[in-house]
């Protein structure tokens, strides 16, 4: 039965809000720095789902600080919903009461505290998502009422230019905005006429200039002085063993040196190996810094970014044909479409972690930080939806044993998901491990289930010092775990395998070593790096890469 | 509380021995999370025999493991192997141990 | 009078003849600007009769110029202006004898180097650098050079003003006198080891333990002395011991090398010395391809 | 030998052990290791205290030739402790030292007309932030040594410095380095006397943040260092280049060689405190000031231009005081 309902409460509820701010609000949208706390206090009530854009790159840390500093009496209990918390004053939040909820995908470095406060009771968690998984959370039940953001510049109108470091943005306005919510922008620069509209001004309430720039994290920076030899040993398996095995030509890499390692011998090993034009030309990739070297030696033909790199916006801009610029000449990221892209379009991922369990189940979880993973289970799966084939997909589906299990013989194909980790990490930290630290993670932080990155059905490929396991070639569990053993090297997991298992394996292209793949181990060392050094990817791009202060070393 | 470096000895032979016949060779650099290696010929009937200077504790089974399969896969015999290590993974140890013998290729 | 802690100039008037310190001179030289190198005092005066250079450095005045001098830190210019009074007092007797090369006392109370970033950009390393070759080149070419730790003789402010000299004299450590790298306290807390164990340790082997009688029992210190009132006496001493050495051509008994020896009747350092005859033997076996 | 000396050459002299380094400077196969590992003579006082030790101590000391020269070599290796320097460490350093000027005396007793090309040499390669705090007072007292055998080598035999590894040359070897005849450096050296961390800790961190990399490198590194005259060669980072440098050095006369010293005299110490002045004077927030004052339009294009460009472009301080 049709009821009588009045269906414009959201609206009549932001206009009280705003009529609140209203006073602060001068020429158009613009308000000051100083009156920050004033209207974030008349537009935030008790209760509210709020957004403070941050993600592991670019912070709305001035809107962060702002929050904060309300007055606790008007303003608690608040349900954040935002992609990270990796800034203290995100858990000062929650201990000061401001704060009591969250639903969110990547702690970084405050994963710690996360877990200290969940125990303590200053923090209730929802959820761990991924970034894609959250943002569509937002169009479904978790929509912002209020949304703190933060771009380069902004006008007057509200326009903002978020460029380099677009990010998240789209997907926050839009479900912020769309559902009548509040959006507050912190801009590094108020200016006449913004270099590109990125977030049309109608989509924006308020717009703030902050006293100091919006803070970057230059996460995706990995200096190339400290690689190791074992970690090019790695990466030589993983381009003769994977990348030229199945002419992986779309894919993603994972933040970390192992990857850092790969990018860097492409134009040493790589071109050796006649592989270029074969593997490595399309990225769904941040603009890693050790990336420069292959795309000055022309590998590859596009690059997506997620979100933009401290030091590469120049190099960037200046490789138009690579990266996605907009008409402005300018690069533009986009967190949501490179996720969708890594998800659908990408054949492999490929990545470092820091456990794997004896079944394949892998986590960068410890027990007693909540970390969460980001972006990388969205790449780092199986995706259920794809239909349109490329030979690396086929060829990976067509090896996947199991697979006729369920379809018969009707073809599919398979994305390959690889996990790098070497048997022990520094410290004689085993990377094997009987049951991941999750588990105790689980029980310490009340969470439902561990968190695990990659789960042992989408793992295809488990890459060690010792070998490759192909893991999706296996026909049961029992196959897999004597394969894992087989690349577990001397850990307690390793050191259970028995040689006649693992021979049996390696007969069956189950297990390739360096030695079954014909690699010699005493080229895998650091000479085969096209680049030793940051100022060497300084030298390969022209000066156009302009490194932050922390990776100068001259 | 006391702290001492922690020593490990023991003897090895390997299934398919080749006599180590240079008077000496050395290799690595005992930095953080590495390892150095001296290797001697030694009459010592076909054997190869281990110590291991090194700060940490609870290991001596991996070391044995470790070691075991560098004479096995190596063949390497009548040798005398000195080990400095500062946490070296086995990773790294077998590398080393590798890159110790190729030098006197 | 308990220890003569951050009294530098206190100290120069209990060493030398009465009233005959000619502050800022030294030979040729003659610094009148109060402000240059303020936390050194350098000049001339008596010792026993006989002429010579003092140097030492001022606790009190901090130099205007540099923040990061006060307390007796060698900064820049301090070291520098240590540096003019011994090239100076080479100059000065660079046509007397051996026998009458005046002696260069060094009174020890420093904390250290000045630890800035003028420092830095402009580079403390050849300051102190150039005030230690300074000294040797003096001890090298005669001049007898004593140095008497007062109070502080911080690391590498030991190293620059102090352990250049021929002998190296010190308050005993009821005097408060601190003779070290760092605190054992410090290397407790960086090396994660147990204070009392580490202690415990340094009993037996003084090269990581803080003070006097530590450094004594390494050679580092020729003779400890327990009583304010007979440093003078014992610096005339070491004077008229080091004058005769060098007279005698005994220079390899004297000053950083002399102390290395010493520290093997004193029963410490003995991988040095093992060290030291390893190279030498080896080197022999060789030599005549390298220097023929 | 030999073609394994060739593939040294082309090696990162930031990357290279100790070992290598000091195998790589001198002429191929000539170079004899003393004190070796061969004699395991490892610190004593390290695994009293549970740490890890190395047969050599972390210092590689040997004799080689160039050309017909006998050149006495430390090299000091980083990775070991920071190339801290300890009982052992010290000891070696300073008795190389010393036996390049007892390897002069005595050649100059059989033949006093020694040709320059015979006339021996010292070349330290640094790798070192100072004394090792674990053996702190044998360290400080080799410290002295090490000068004392400096002063020793005046006038006899040259001391050249090599500073282009990971750690720099820091503490007290910041100086022994600084009273070698002529440092050659790469623009990844760094040379200083007080490491960062103490400088912020006694500064503050607005006035010096130590983790600012690119503010400790335009500090102390080898770029800063050329422009201020503390370094007398700019080389490429490999071994080639710095042992290019060295024969080039030591092809020169002693005297020229020794004229080469920043400090040693009274005429040089009065030349540092012009430049002391200077820094009274101009009072520089940073050393990109100091660029300028030697005639350095636009300092802040420095650091990342290319070494070769730097090096024909940059107004060095010795050019205009």
């Amino acid at each position: 039965m049709k009821t009588k309902k009045k269906w414009d409460t959201r609206k009549t509820d932001y206009l009280e809000r705003m009529s609140g701010a209203e006073p602060y609000i001068n020429n158009g949208k613009v308000v000051a720095a100083e009156d920050t706390i004033n209207v974030l206090e008349a537009v935030i009530r008790l209760f509210d789902r709020v957004n403070i854009e941050g993600n592991n790159q670019k912070q709305a840390n001035f809107l962060a600080e702002a929050l904060i500093k309300c007055d606790t009496q008007r303003i608690h209990d608040l349900y954040m919903v935002q992609s990270a918390v990796p800034l203290p004053v995100h858990l000062d939040m929650f201990e000061v009461g401001i704060a009591k909820k969250l639903d969110f995908a990547y702690g970084g470095p405050m994963g710690g505290r996360v877990a200290e406060a969940i125990k303590n009771g200053k923090l209730e968690l929802g959820a761990i998502h991924t970034y894609l998984e959250l943002f569509a959370r937002y169009f479904i039940d978790l929509t912002p009422r209020v949304s703190l953001i933060c771009a380069y510049e902004g006008d007057a109108d509200g326009n903002l230019y978020t460029g380099f470091n677009t990010e998240d943005t789209p997907a926050i306005v839009e479900a912020t905005k769309f559902s009548q919510g509040i959006v507050i922008a912190q801009v590094n620069k108020l200016v006449d006429k913004v270099t590109r509209v990125d977030i049309p001004g109608e989509w924006v309430d308020m717009v703030i200039e902050s006293p100091k720039p919006f803070f970057l994290e230059p996460l995706f920076t990995r200096d190339p002085a400290n690689i190791t030899d074992t970690q090019v040993l790695m990466a030589m398996m993983a381009i003769k063993g994977i990348y030229g095995e199945y002419g992986v030509k779309r894919l993603n890499h994972g933040i970390g040196f192992n990857t850092a390692a790969i990018e860097l011998i492409l134009p040493t090993y790589g071109e050796e190996l006649g592989l270029k034009g074969k593997i490595c030309t399309e990225f769904a990739l941040n603009p890693h810094p050790t990336m420069i070297p292959a795309i000055e030696s022309g590998w590859v033909e596009s690059i997506h970014s997620f979100g933009g790199e401290l030091g590469m916006q120049k190099y960037c801009e200046a490789r138009g044909d690579v990266f996605f610029l907009g008409p402005d000449g300018t690069m533009r990221s986009n967190r949501a479409f490179s996720q969708t892209a890594g998800h659908y379009a990408c054949d492999m991922f490929i990545g470092g972690t820091l456990q794997i369990d004896k079944y394949g189940n892998s986590s960068t979880a410890t027990a007693t930080r909540v970390a969460g993973f980001g972006g990388a289970p969205n790449m780092g799966c199986d995706a259920k939806g794809r239909r349109h084939p490329s030979d690396a997909w086929l060829k990976c589906g067509a090896e996947f044993t199991s697979q006729s299990e369920y379809l018969g013989p009707m073809p599919r194909g398979k994305r390959l998901v690889v996990q790098m980790l070497e048997s022990f990490g520094e410290k004689m930290v085993p990377g094997f491990v009987d049951e991941l630290d999750a588990w105790q993670l689980a029980k310490n932080a009340n969470l439902a289930l561990p968190p695990v990155m990659i789960y042992a059905d989408d793992l295809t490929h488990i890459l060690t010092e010792e070998g490759i396991a192909f893991m999706h070639k296996c026909r049961n569990l029992e196959e897999r775990m004597a394969a894992i053993r087989g690349v577990a090297g001397f850990t307690e997991v390793g050191l259970a395998a028995k040689s006649t298992e693992t021979k049996a394996l390696r007969d069956k292209g189950i297990i390739k070593t360096p030695e079954d793949l014909g690699i010699d181990r005493q080229r895998a060392n650091r000479s085969l790096l096209a680049a030793k050094s940051v100022r060497e990817l300084v030298d390969w791009s022209d000066g156009l890469y302009d490194p932050p202060a922390r990776f100068r070393n001259w | 509380m006391s702290k001492q470096l922690h020593e490990i000895t023991f003897e090895l032979k390997a299934q398919n021995p080749t006599d180590f016949v240079e008077d000496f060779a050395h290799f690595g650099v005992v930095g953080s999370g590495d390892m150095e290696v001296i290797i001697e010929q030694k009459n010592l009937d076909g054997a190869v025999k281990v110590k291991i200077v090194t700060p940490v504790t609870g290991y001596d089974e991996v070391w044995r493991r470790v070691l075991e399969r560098f004479v096995n896969d190596t063949g390497v015999a009548n040798a005398s192997l000195e080990i400095n290590d500062n946490n070296a993974t086995p990773v790294v140890v077998s590398l080393r141990l590798r890159q110790a013998l190729s030098e006197v290729d | 009078m308990e220890d003569l802690i951050g009294q530098g100039r206190a100290a120069i008037d209990m060493i030398i003849d009465p009233d005959s310190f000619r502050e800022g001179e030294v030979g040729e030289l003659s610094i009148t600007d109060e402000d240059f190198g303020a936390s050194a005092v350098i000049g001339t005066a008596e010792l026993d009769g006989e002429i010579c250079t003092i140097i030492a450095s001022d606790a009190m005045t901090a130099n205007p110029k540099f923040p990061v001098v006060y307390a007796g830190i060698i900064g820049l210019e301090e070291g520098y202006k240590m540096a003019q009074a011994v090239y100076h007092s080479i100059k000065a007797d660079k046509d007397k004898p051996l026998a009458e090369k005046r002696s260069i006392v060094l009174i020890v109370d420093t904390p250290g180097n000045g630890a800035g970033k003028h420092e830095e950009i402009f580079g403390m390393n050849k300051s102190t650098g150039a005030y230690q070759m300074a000294l040797a080149d003096a001890r090298k070419v005669g001049h007898p050079i004593v140095a008497i730790v007062v109070g502080r003789a911080i690391s590498g402010g030991f190293l620059c003003h102090g352990l250049q000299a021929d002998h190296v004299l010190s308050l005993g450590p009821k005097f408060n006198t601190m003779i070290h790298v760092m605190p054992i306290t410090s290397i407790s807390r960086i090396t994660k080891l147990d204070i009392e164990w580490l202690q415990e340790l340094a009993e037996n082997n003084p090269v990581f333990a803080a003070g006097p009688d530590y450094f004594y029992k390494l050679g580092g210190v020729e003779e400890l002395i327990d009583s304010i009132e007979l440093i003078r006496e014992r610096v005339v001493a070491h004077v008229a011991e080091v004058r005769t050495k060098k007279l005698a051509g005994r220079d390899d008994e004297l000053g950083p090398w002399g102390r290395g020896a010493l520290s093997v009747e004193r029963g410490s350092r003995v991988a040095r010395s093992k060290v030291i005859q390893t190279m030498d033997d080896e080197f022999a076996a060789v030599a005549e391809r390298y220097l023929s | 030998m030999s073609s394994k000396w060739e593939n040294i050459q082309k090696r990162s002299f930031l990357e290279s052990e100790a070992r290598t380094r000091a195998l790589g400077l001198v002429d191929p196969g000539t170079f004899t290791e003393l004190a070796g590992p061969r004699h395991r003579i490892s610190s004593p006082h390290l695994p009293l205290l549970g740490e890890a030790v190395e047969f050599d101590d972390g210092i590689v000391t040997g004799v080689g030739l160039i050309g017909k020269k006998p050149v006495f070599v430390a090299s000091q290796e980083g990775r070991f402790i920071g190339g801290a320097v300890g009982e052992v460490h010290g000891a070696k350093l300073a008795n190389i030292v010393r036996m390049a000027r007892k390897a002069y005396d005595e050649m100059l007793a059989s033949n006093p007309d020694l040709p320059e090309e015979k006339r021996p040499a010292v070349i330290i390669s640094f790798d070192t932030g100072g004394v090792r705090l674990h053996e702190a007072n044998a360290g400080l007292l080799a410290h002295a040594e090490v000068m004392d055998q400096f002063q020793d080598c005046k006038g006899k035999v040259p001391i050249i410095a090599l500073i282009g590894s990971r750690v720099g040359c820091f503490g007290g070897m910041g100086f022994v380095a600084a009273a070698s005849d002529v440092i050659i450096m790469s623009q990844f050296g760094r040379l200083g006397l007080t490491g960062p961390e103490v400088i912020e800790e006694e500064m503050g961190k607005d006035e010096f943040d130590a983790s600012d990399r690119a503010l400790v490198y335009r500090t102390t590194g080898g770029r800063h260092k050329y422009i201020m005259g503390d370094c007398n060669v700019l080389v490429a980072d490999s071994i080639a280049a710095f042992r290019g440098a060295l024969q080039e050095v030591l092809g020169k006369l002693y005297a020229e060689i020794a004229e080469m010293s920043c400090i040693g005299s009274l005429e040089k110490i009065q030349y540092q405190l012009k430049l002391v002045d200077l820094c009274v004077e101009t009072a520089p927030k940073d050393a990109k000031d100091v660029w300028k004052s030697a005639g350095n339009e636009n300092p802040d294009d420095l650091t990342d231009m290319p070494l070769d460009e730097f090096l024909t472009t940059v107004k060095r301080l010795t050019d205009r005081y």
